[in-house]
């Protein structure tokens, strides 16, 4: 039920996630990070419950820290997307189950932007803009009509500003706040809460 | 010492036995209830007609050529396979088990022989045979296959017909999937059982001659292929006597589609694709380079 | 052959509803026998059989064999100039593709439209019944009967067979003495108007891809060109991200002459022409 | 049909009842349930071709169920009229139930209208014949086709409750094999909601028509296990309707 | 050289030196010379082949060159079985960590993971160390080309030439005086002849005797090649070696006259 | 699908979560070696895991032995590594297509989830549109044709058979190996 939403444009890539904590029929917070830095310059957008997402993107940030501490290097976003997926494919087979964590992993290395569509059973797509769950239905269809290569920042605010109205006009639930996280190539570049 | 790293041991020949990594994730997957059971692959089955005789100095066995799927998979697969250079063994059921169990195609062609140590029957008789410098006896093979199959409790689903001569003289056993064994003079398996055993019933007599006996499985083979949908296409035949093993592939073939085809003019635009029919987005070439040490990268 | 009838109540107690049954089976055979009933499995609860056994599942017809044609994508959406009705062609059974050209919208008759969404037969043989009863009230009362009307007697109709596994789900469009009328009608019996500053329904299993570019594109205020493009538009995304829609994209628009069948094209060319002015407008 | 009448739904045996039966396992808790389907299988693929002024129809010859071939040489027609065939794969019960019904229609309208009931009114009853079983549906897979009354070839494809549509392009199939069979069709004829063959679709006479059902026939028995034996192939003109049997694998 | 602290590796003399790991490292000094040269556009290693003797049937495979995964290339020097162990090591470094990550492993990661392993033999009793040093050839997009060298006691160190095996000190003293930074390939090939003449034995050199291999970018495809060269290939570049020092010398001659 | 000295592998390049297209670019067949192509179908996740497994094994081999594996080769590792999984299988259904031995003789099979192979001479077909590609390969496979030949061939069969499934379609591509290319033609399919 969660909205994570991400879109890469001219050297960045945006993420866009909600921020409520919903159990059984109440909802628990409404400020809730869904989206995390898990590198300099990659972000790790989330959606599962709350359990599973926070021990995996932290599980994902640790060992990218570990990986820098280790060779000094910055890992390229398409070895983080498939060290991610590894570890997605690797815990629905192991004890412990699943990470359910359905995410958008975006980040901007020596090759420009890229965003990943990762879900919890190890799928995984290179993708230019992204919706996971429920909130794909009403905003990916905006994105196939409003997305254009190259963007700017600006414009790709605007994009998922239109997403989160759609989803507020559709969306049977509904999220009052969301948060925009923007990476560029100096790492965050910036974040923003997004209120009606 | 040396470490093994975590990635090769989910390789099957480090373990050994079968790898149950998926298991508890399959289970959960046939458990959901989202759309995503209805979109899984299913295992092919033989289907299968499969029938062995003794005749006078030997054993016949003889096997149809049809893999079922959601349709028909395989015209023509093999479905006698070789477990010692005397005794050979038909296979019904999934057929990857038929196979697995049984042959060992990874045994007989290079190069990873330590693959996982279940099936394989006839790589273990192999090394039977180098260690005791023996040939190998049918009640052996017949003995490790059942073991195998009822250590795996009717899972392993493979239905067997096995046969072979060997210095005892010559033996034909059923093996069922759950791990139980017949010894008789005639039989059949699969799909067309019964289809064959009819025929069997009708014409077997004691001490068959060679030629009787290739023509009687053979009969049968072509019972089952015409009267049960699962068998079909072509007759395999395999003669075991003392001396040698006559493996009669495509020993009759009934069903080929080339003289149907040719009986049809179908008309000249039909199935005719001219160059450019299909549209092109983007083509990439790459050409090999001519020298086979140089090893390229893909990405640089 | 032990075989419940349906009860006669409801719909067909009425008077004109049950010679209007009759009536479909002599345009269709010129026979008047009262031989066609709704025959019903000899169970119990014939209900829960039926719906169990022979309703169209979401993804697969509950593992039975025996399929459904269903769909699909359908949108319609009031403004200035009338109603635009646009949806898709793709009959599916299960994932395979039974028809690529089905017509989806149903001309009950020069002033109404209905579309198709759930089971096709359904939709069909209802709407087609639709037409009938409208034809029925018009002889009676000499004039046209109202959208609103007409998409009552549907939405009573399937009220009466609710919980029996129907699987509709439609849109009765037209133009009365109020002006252009949309109404949302499906198998649960709901009933619906479409007023406010959003009149207008997508149905079908790509309703919320269209739903996106609607919402955002819409206007009252927009030309019947406009119009068109935007109908034709919100099918072509709704295609491309749902599987289970797609083929033929038909366009028709309601005005107060009647509706016409202004467009039909092959979601396959819209791809090329969108996804064309989609790079140009990358590197202007 | 008369196995409907024993149906009782799904029965719930009384556990008690089966203590010391035959291969019941006393101990489970579980209530013992008897699943009754009214339906069988039987396989069966149709094609149907439409041409400017002629109309093929082909249907294989086997009857199956499961594993086992009931017959070779099962008619899965109905020619309801000199210009109308309908054809069925499905429940062959349900086939012969509504053949039946559907006869005693044709008839009947014959005698009321002094005409031939059209290709285009015979599919309509047919949607209407199956429709009204919408709750306990004839399981059959139908195809009409026929001449309209333009003398034009004229195909439809129906579900088991009756959806049915004039085929744009002029052919369909159904039945066992018509996901088999279908983009074989599309890539030969279809213009529509297609995007494989040639740019220009070629026109075919009705004897090449025959020939490519047949091919297609060879193709389906290589790989339908339900499908072989024989094809019946109706060519339905102006002047009338040819049958014709042509033989397919037994295996 | 004999004292009681060299019957094991973990102990260290009172001088603070591991007598087993400098055993090793000199028994590597006894084998066929490597030498690696960095070139601005590539990597060249080279090695001495060492005839045993004339009936040994000679190997199919490169005997001192080993290919460790498609952008890293090692040489060897020191106990060939020894080695195989840690090539094989290598590889299956290499091929999880592209199993992990989709991308070749960073050159350095690899040889910290080999020299962790060797390092550890160094330190744990009852196993002796490793008797191999080793020149790393490779390539990643983080740094580039580049040269690596490690030894026994698990050192390893970055180089833009050098040398391992039998001579190397004179093969360093050449390298030191002729290599120039961002040389062609073509010119660290002819000075890693002119290194392995002086370090081998035999006077006359011969193709069947040593082994090249060239890591480079394709001109034409920017992709990275890995080229072992071939006999033929090797000729020719003595012969053309071979060919310039004698004009060298009939100039030198000429001008001594 | 096989050719004269070249053999073929069609995909359409849909990833979806059922019925929600997710990416339309998605390669399920990869190039294993100069000699071997892999074509995976089935559960996208399994796709990724088996492939870099694979991978994994055809690089330590070719390593090991300075050598490529040859199709047959990698045809029976894949059978074992599937039937290694007898009870837990990975959701895929593989093609291998590759050029055989030094004449280049085309070689092609198929495996089910649990590594049973089918070996065949003219073609093999995996994946949600099995039975249309099986109709539309059986019609129109012609034996011995050239490489532009074969890859209008395999395209129009790919390409009409997904247009009669939903969940597979939105581009195609087509991977022609012969012995001394390998082609890749992304294909202009039908996006809806």
């Amino acid at each position: 039920m969660d909205v994570v939403l991400g879109v890469t444009g001219k050297g960045y890539a945006m993420v866009l996630t909600d921020m409520t904590s919903n159990r059984s029929i109440f909802s628990l917070k409404h400020d809730e990070d869904k989206a995390a830095m898990v590198d300099e310059r990659k972000v790790l957008a989330c959606g599962g419950d709350q359990a599973s997402r926070s021990q995996f993107t932290e599980y994902v940030s640790k060992n990218f820290a570990l990986t820098a501490l280790r060779t000094g290097l910055e890992m390229s976003n398409h070895a983080a997307a498939h060290f991610v997926r590894n570890e997605l494919a690797r815990a629905i087979r192991a004890r412990g189950g699943p990470h359910q964590a359905n995410s958008i992993l975006a980040g901007v290395d020596h090759e420009g932007p890229a965003m990943y569509y990762l879900d919890y059973l190890g799928t995984m797509a290179k993708v230019d803009y992204a919706a996971q769950g429920y909130c794909g239905y009403f905003s990916l269809s905006l994105m196939d009509k409003n997305w254009k290569r190259n963007m700017t920042k600006e414009e790709g605010r605007d994009l998922l500003l239109m997403c989160i109205d759609q989803l507020r006009a559709r969306f049977i639930i509904n999220s009052t706040r969301y948060k925009l996280i923007v990476v560029d190539e100096t790492g965050k570049s910036a974040e923003e809460i997004i209120e009606p | 010492m040396v470490e093994e790293n975590r990635a090769d041991k989910s390789f099957p020949h480090v373990d050994g036995g079968f790898n149950f990594e998926n298991f508890k994730r399959n289970v959960s997957f046939m458990n959901s209830d989202s759309g995503i059971k209805g979109t899984m692959p299913k295992a092919w089955k033989t289907g299968t007609t499969i029938v062995g005789v003794v005749f006078d100095g030997g054993v016949a066995l003889a096997a149809d050529t049809r893999a079922t799927g959601n349709v028909i998979v395989d015209k023509n697969c093999e479905k006698i396979h070789y477990i010692a250079p005397n005794i050979y063994c038909c296979g019904a059921g999934t057929a990857a088990d038929t196979e697995m169990t049984v042959s060992s195609i990874s045994i007989l062609q290079e190069p990873l022989r330590d693959t996982h140590d279940t099936g394989q029957i006839s790589s273990q008789l192999e090394l039977l045979r180098l260690n005791t410098a023996k040939s190998s006896r049918v009640v052996t093979a017949m003995t490790m296959l059942k073991r195998h199959l009822f250590n795996y409790q009717g899972h392993v689903s493979a239905a067997l017909v096995l046969g072979g001569v060997d210095a005892t003289g010559p033996h034909l056993y059923t093996v069922y999937p759950h791990g139980s064994t017949d010894k008789l003079p005639y039989v059949t398996m699969g799909s067309g059982s019964l289809a064959a055993m009819s025929v069997f019933e009708t014409s077997y007599k004691d001490n068959l001659t060679e030629q009787e006996a290739i023509d009687l499985v053979a009969e049968a083979i072509k019972a089952g292929i015409f009267n049960d949908l699962g068998s079909g296409s072509n007759v395999d035949v395999c003669i075991i006597t003392k001396d040698k093993v006559d493996m009669k592939r495509n020993f009759i073939t009934p069903n080929d589609q080339g003289p149907l085809r040719a009986s049809i003019s179908k008309p000249a635009t039909f199935g005719y694709f001219p160059p450019g029919t299909t549209k092109v987005v983007s083509t990439d070439i790459e050409t090999f380079a001519t020298v086979t040490t140089d090893v390229e990268m893909l990405e640089a | 052959m032990d075989l419940l009838q349906a009860p006669p109540r409801g719909l067909f107690r009425e008077s004109h509803g049950a010679s209007a049954t009759r009536m479909d089976m002599a345009s269709a055979a010129g026979m008047g026998h009262d031989q066609m009933k709704f025959e019903l499995p000899g169970v119990q609860h014939p209900a829960e059989f039926v719906s169990q056994n022979f309703s169209p599942g979401t993804y697969e017809d509950n593992g039975k064999r025996l399929k459904f044609s269903k769909g699909t994508t359908t949108l319609a959406f009031i403004f200035k100039g009338g109603v635009i009705v646009s949806v898709d062609s793709r009959a599916s059974q299960g994932s395979y593709i039974g028809s690529q050209t089905v017509k989806k919208v149903i001309e009950i008759n020069p002033y109404l439209l209905g579309t198709m969404a759930g089971g096709a037969a359904d939709c069909l043989f209802w709407e087609r019944n639709l037409g009938m009863q409208c034809r029925m009230f018009e002889l009676r009362n000499k004039e046209r009967i109202s959208v609103a009307a007409a998409s009552k007697l549907l939405a009573n109709t399937m009220n009466y067979y609710k919980g029996m596994g129907l699987s509709m789900g439609t849109m009765i469009t037209g133009w009365d003495k109020r002006g252009p009328q949309l109404f949302y009608v499906d198998n649960d019996g709901t009933r619906l108007k479409a007023d406010g500053d959003k009149p207008f329904f997508c149905v079908g299993s790509g309703g919320t891809y269209a739903y996106g570019v609607l919402d955002s594109s819409y206007s009252f205020d927009l030309s019947d060109e406009e119009a068109i493009e935007l109908g034709k538009r919100a099918i072509y995304h709704a295609t491309y991200r749902d599987a289970y829609s797609g083929g033929v994209n038909n366009v028709y628009l309601v005005k107060e002459t009647g509706w016409t069948h202004v467009f039909s094209g092959d979601t396959y060319h819209h791809h090329d022409k969108y996804s064309a002015e989609r790079e140009a407008a990358a590197n202007p | 049909m008369a196995s409907i009448a024993s149906s009782e739904g799904d029965r719930t045996l009384d556990p008690a009842m089966q203590v010391g039966g035959a291969g019941v396992d006393v101990a489970s808790s579980t209530p013992l349930q008897h699943r009754f389907s009214p339906y069988s299988w039987n396989g069966g693929t149709v094609l149907a071709v439409a041409g400017k002024d002629y109309c093929v129809v082909a249907t294989d010859k086997r009857l199956a169920e499961g594993y086992s071939i009931l017959s070779r040489k099962i008619d899965r027609a109905l020619q309801l009229t000199d210009k109308t065939v309908i054809a069925c794969g499905g429940s062959h019960n349900d086939v012969e139930a509504l053949y039946n019904h559907l006869k005693l229609r044709a008839v009947m309208y014959k005698y009321n209208h002094e005409e031939d009931l059209s290709t285009i009114g015979a599919a309509q009853l047919l949607s209407n014949t199956l429709y009204y079983k919408r709750f306990f549906p004839y399981y059959a897979l139908a195809v009409i086709a026929g001449l309209d009354d333009d003398g034009v070839g004229y195909v439809a494809g129906y579900d088991a409750v009756g959806s049915y549509l004039r085929s744009r392009d002029g052919y369909t199939a159904n039945g066992s094999a018509a996901a088999i069979a279908m983009p074989i069709l599309d890539n030969a004829l279809g213009k529509v909601g297609v995007s494989s063959g040639l740019d220009e679709k070629p026109e075919y006479s009705i004897a090449d028509t025959i020939e490519m059902l047949k091919d297609i026939f060879v193709t389906v028995g290589e790989r339908d296990i339900l499908c072989g034996d024989a094809v019946d192939i109706y060519a339905i003109t102006a002047t009338g309707t040819e049958h014709e049997v042509f033989e397919l694998k037994a295996d | 050289m004999g004292s009681r602290y060299d019957s094991r590796t973990t102990v260290f003399s009172p001088e603070g030196r591991l007598f087993q790991v400098e055993y090793a490292m000199q028994a590597i000094d006894n084998a066929g010379a490597c030498v690696g040269l960095l070139a601005g556009d590539g990597v060249v290693i080279a090695a001495e082949k060492k005839a045993t003797s004339k009936l040994l049937a000679p190997s199919k495979t490169s005997e001192k060159l080993y290919m460790i995964d498609d952008h890293v290339a090692c040489a060897v020097a020191g106990l060939t079985s020894d080695a195989n162990v840690l090539i094989s090591y290598l590889r299956r470094v290499a091929q999880n960590y592209k199993l992990q990550y989709q991308e070749p492993q960073p050159l350095e990661q690899l040889i910290m993971r080999v020299c962790d392993l060797k390092q550890g033999y160094t330190q744990f009793g009852g196993q002796r160390p490793f008797g191999v040093s080793f020149l790393y050839a490779g390539w990643d997009r983080h740094y580039g080309f580049q040269l690596y060298q490690s030894n026994p006691s698990g050192n390893y160190g970055g180089w833009k030439a050098t040398a391992i095996g039998a001579n190397n000190q004179a093969a360093t003293s050449l390298l030191k005086k002729e290599y120039k930074d961002d040389c062609s390939i073509e010119e660290a090939l002819e000075l890693a002849v002119k290194v392995l003449n002086k370090t081998m034995d035999s006077v006359t050199p011969s193709a069947d005797k040593m082994e090249f291999s060239v890591l480079r970018m394709d001109k034409d495809t920017g992709k990275l090649v890995q080229h072992v060269m071939h006999d033929d290939e090797v000729q020719e570049l003595l012969d053309k070696i071979i060919a310039e020092e004698k004009e060298a010398e009939a100039n030198a001659e000429a001008k001594a006259a | 699908m096989t050719g004269k000295n070249c053999v073929a592998i069609a995909s359409d390049t849909r990833m979806g979560a059922q019925a929600l297209t997710v990416a339309t670019n998605q390669e399920r067949v990869f190039k294993m070696n100069n000699k071997t192509l892999l074509g995976l179908s089935g559960l996208i996740s399994d796709v990724y895991t088996v492939k870099q497994k694979l991978d994994m094994q055809v690089n330590m081999y070719k390593l090991r032995e300075n050598r490529d594996m040859k199709p047959s080769v990698f045809n029976n590792m894949l059978s074992s590594f599937l039937y290694a999984r007898r009870f837990g299988p990975y959701f895929i259904e593989p093609i291998v297509a590759g050029l055989e031995g030094p004449d280049n003789k085309p070689f092609i099979s198929g495996q089910d989830l649990l590594g049973a192979s089918v070996f065949t001479d003219d073609f093999v077909v995996a994946g949600t549109s099995e039975s249309e590609l099986f109709g539309t390969c059986e019609s129109f496979y012609k034996p011995d044709l050239e490489p532009e030949e074969l890859f209008e061939t395999i395209a129009q069969c790919m390409l009409a058979a997904v247009d009669r499934d939903c969940l597979a379609g939105w581009g195609g591509v087509v991977h022609i190996l012969t012995p001394d290319e390998h082609i890749v033609k992304h294909l202009k399919g039908r996006h809806d």
